[in-house]
């Protein structure tokens, strides 16, 4: 809790007379919201579920996915998340860690990778096993400061060319990445928009998602997000864990390095 | 001495900087043809809309910055593709226009091809003193038209600004509403009159 | 800003009507039957489908109560979203066996009702949906008295709205 | 059967404080599905808390309680290792119960 957020608190505890009194703007009053539902984050039923898949045996191979290596070594969970994207070698490229995953469903479970992909979100009606295994695993580098490595060339590149997707600007609106995310102080609607150029707004962005969406009472991966955003940008759907989506995470999640990982979030 | 040691330094800069740019565009190429793979039809957005025209390309291309010239040329053509009404009329109605100002709808893959689009105003601009839920990525519309009174001129050029503002500003954040077919006429002349006419919320 | 002091329009009944399982309860209640805090609180129907403050207040037995500093009411002044909005309900008062939390423009006004055990302290803090922007009304019942607190919840848009 | 809670209870200076989080869509009855279809009601109609076989807390919910329900209050009393159990039903009956011990906060 921020001074700022327990002033706000204290403020409201008072009552009548302060609350009017002070200078206390929306964006204020919005931060104090969140400051309230802040505990209490459904995202951990989520990420129950998600080690309870990870742990039962599932798919042709009749295997679990404790054998996935998710960067730090077979079965390596504590701590992998915060140093997603990178390079792997037995795959030869940089995955991020929905891709990733996609690939131990595959190797190890034999299921279907394009058959997860092809419905890879959570629905009101239809949980997502890929997303919740993607909670769980966040949730094992909570508090673990982000360090995601540009040293491999392809890292290097993923980065680079996620940072020109950030600015890419097409579709019937215009928008880029960049139209909503490259100034700092402005807001959506009530919205403040992080400026993902700024290291500071790029850390507090990036390590609160996968996020639990109180308006939408689901937990949503940085896949969707990544997939949600470009729907508001009047984009086409980016394929699910494509190159194109991984290079933006890439340029995002080495924004965020040098900051504790804060997820699974709670969010509007 | 001195002299060949610069001029030393002078080519290596130029064919560092030439392999650099060579690696840039290299870069370039390699993100378009990403993005072109990377992202496919759903509902009414079909993948080719990452295709970009001119303009977007360049804007991308120089993070909105473009060098003064350049600017001045993309901004007349712009200028040059708006359609004003055919009858010169431009006030429609402020209600309407409210309505639409407040819609963040259309143009996504969630949206409908019959669903009209909205105007998406509240998004990044603060319009009626009643609405407290308004973006600030664009500038506050208040009393824009106790302002700037409703001349006909000041409804030609708000007509204008919303059918394309990459007319007034080559890299503007604002989509063009005319220009990309966003709004119809009608609905463009809605939003004009909730800018300009006296009794709408803009200007109380 | 603040809707503290504000009294809200809705309207005054003059009697008590002591009727359903609400007016049994006050009674049993009266006579010291349901003190131990095993108290049988059924889930009252008729409170819980009420669609407005007098029916529900009715339905629980209670005159609407002038508004009490010793309820301390906590609320988000905005709320960017309807769907979650944290309330906590507090109060100095001794002896609180009953709070209820009510939004007096959901379809369904009365959120939750808390019975409170003696033992446990007068205060919870929950989640409520509200559908607009509305008045959260906390009803806290004390040594046999109804007390009450209210405050405005703006509920706005948030995000891009698409 | 629904699905698991969570509970967590900490006592500090003799006072414990439990907050508990429980998994229920907590349908009003009144919103329509994608599909235009209205979505029966169904929700948590009550929430009881025991320590020691005692009663600390029984809430009784409507249909306006959020999705996920929260919940949290504070009893006198209550030690380390001690355990608080929660239940709840709702309105088609379906019932959950779980148990929490207390941590020293």
């Amino acid at each position: 809790m921020n001074i700022k957020s327990i002033l706000l608190l204290a403020l409201v505890a008072n009552g009548a007379a302060y609350a009017a009194e002070a200078e206390v703007s929306d964006s204020d009053r919005i931060a104090q919201y969140r400051e309230m539902i802040s505990d209490g984050n459904p995202a951990d039923f989520d990420e129950m579920r998600g080690e309870s898949l990870w742990k039962a045996v599932a798919g042709p191979k009749q295997a679990t996915l404790e054998q996935c290596d998710l960067g730090k070594g077979a079965g390596v969970v504590k701590g992998a998340y915060a140093e997603l994207p990178r390079f792997f070698k037995d795959t030869g490229r940089v995955q991020d860690l929905e891709s990733r995953l996609l690939s131990c469903m595959s190797t190890l479970q034999g299921l279907n990778a394009d058959e997860i992909a092809a419905k890879p979100f959570a629905t009101e009606k239809k949980p997502s096993d890929i997303s919740s295994l993607a909670t769980y695993v966040v949730g094992q580098s909570k508090g673990i400061k982000m360090a995601v490595s540009v040293k491999h060339p392809k890292e290097k590149e993923a980065y680079e060319i996620g940072k020109r997707i950030f600015s890419y600007r097409a579709g019937p609106y215009d928008f880029a990445c960049s139209t909503c995310h490259a100034t700092s102080n402005v807001r959506i609607r009530m919205q403040d928009l992080p400026n993902l150029n700024v290291k500071k707004d790029a850390q507090a962005a990036y390590t609160t998602w996968p996020a639990y969406r109180v308006s939408q009472g689901l937990t949503r991966s940085f896949q969707w997000r990544l997939n949600d955003c470009f729907r508001q940008q009047r984009f086409p759907e980016p394929k699910f864990a494509s190159e194109a989506t991984v290079d933006l995470t890439m340029y995002l999640a080495v924004s965020a390095n040098g900051a504790a990982f804060a997820g699974p979030g709670l969010k509007r | 001495m001195k002299a060949k040691w610069m001029i030393g330094t002078v080519l290596i800069a130029s064919l560092a900087g030439f392999s650099a740019q060579a690696a840039e565009s290299k870069l370039d190429a390699k993100t378009a043809e990403i993005v072109k793979r990377d992202f496919q039809d759903r509902g009414i957005a079909r993948a080719d809309r990452v295709v970009q025209d001119e303009l977007q390309a360049l804007c991308s291309k120089y993070h909105d910055k473009l060098p003064a010239k350049l600017k001045s040329k993309m901004e007349g053509e712009q200028a040059e593709a708006i359609k004003l009404p055919a009858d010169d009329k431009y006030m429609g109605d402020w209600k309407a226009g409210e309505k639409l100002a407040q819609s963040g709808r259309g143009m996504t893959w969630s949206d409908k091809a019959e669903d009209p689009a909205g105007g998406n105003c509240y998004n990044c601009h603060q319009l009626s003193a009643k609405e407290i839920a308004f973006g600030t990525i664009g500038p506050s519309l208040l009393h824009y038209g106790k302002i700037r009174g409703n001349s006909l001129e000041v409804q030609r050029h708000t007509y204008g600004h919303i059918y394309n503002a990459k007319a007034f500003q080559a890299c503007a954040n604002m989509p063009r509403f005319g220009h990309k077919a966003i709004l119809s006429e009608a609905q463009i002349k809605d939003l004009v009159a909730l800018l300009l006419d006296p009794e709408s919320p803009v200007n109380k | 800003m603040n809707k503290m002091n504000q009294t809200i329009n809705l309207g005054r009944r003059t009697a008590l009507k002591v009727g359903g399982s609400a007016g049994l309860l006050a009674l049993f209640g009266a006579v010291g039957l349901l003190q131990s805090g095993l108290a049988q609180a059924e889930w009252n129907k008729t409170a819980f489908s009420a669609k407005s403050m007098d029916e529900a207040l009715n339905a629980m037995g209670v005159i609407l109560p002038e508004n009490s500093a010793s309820i301390k009411l906590t609320v988000p002044e905005i709320a960017e979203n309807g769907s979650v909005v944290p309330v906590t309900v507090e109060s100095s008062l001794t002896n609180v066996e009953q709070i209820s939390i009510f939004v007096d423009k959901n379809p369904n006004v009365l959120a939750a009702n808390f019975s409170i055990p003696s033992g446990t302290e007068g205060m919870v803090t929950t989640r409520v949906k509200m559908g607009q922007t509305a008045n959260v009304i906390a009803l806290v019942k004390a040594d046999g008295k109804f007390y009450r607190a209210s405050r405005e919840v703006k509920v706005t848009a948030g995000g891009c709205g698409g | 059967m629904g699905n698991p809670m969570k509970i967590r209870a900490a006592v500090k200076d003799g006072v414990t404080e439990v907050k508990i989080l429980m998994q229920h869509e907590m349908e009003t009855g009144l919103r329509k599905d994608a599909d235009g279809t209205l979505v029966p009601a169904w929700f948590i109609t009550e929430v009881k808390a025991q320590y020691q076989g005692r009663s600390v807390m029984e809430a009784q919910f409507g249909q306006s309680v959020s999705k996920n329900p929260y919940l949290l209050f504070r009893f006198k009393g209550g030690a380390a290792g001690e355990k608080i159990n929660v239940s709840w039903m709702d309105n088609k009956g379906d019932k959950r119960s779980d148990e929490a011990a207390i941590t020293a906060a």
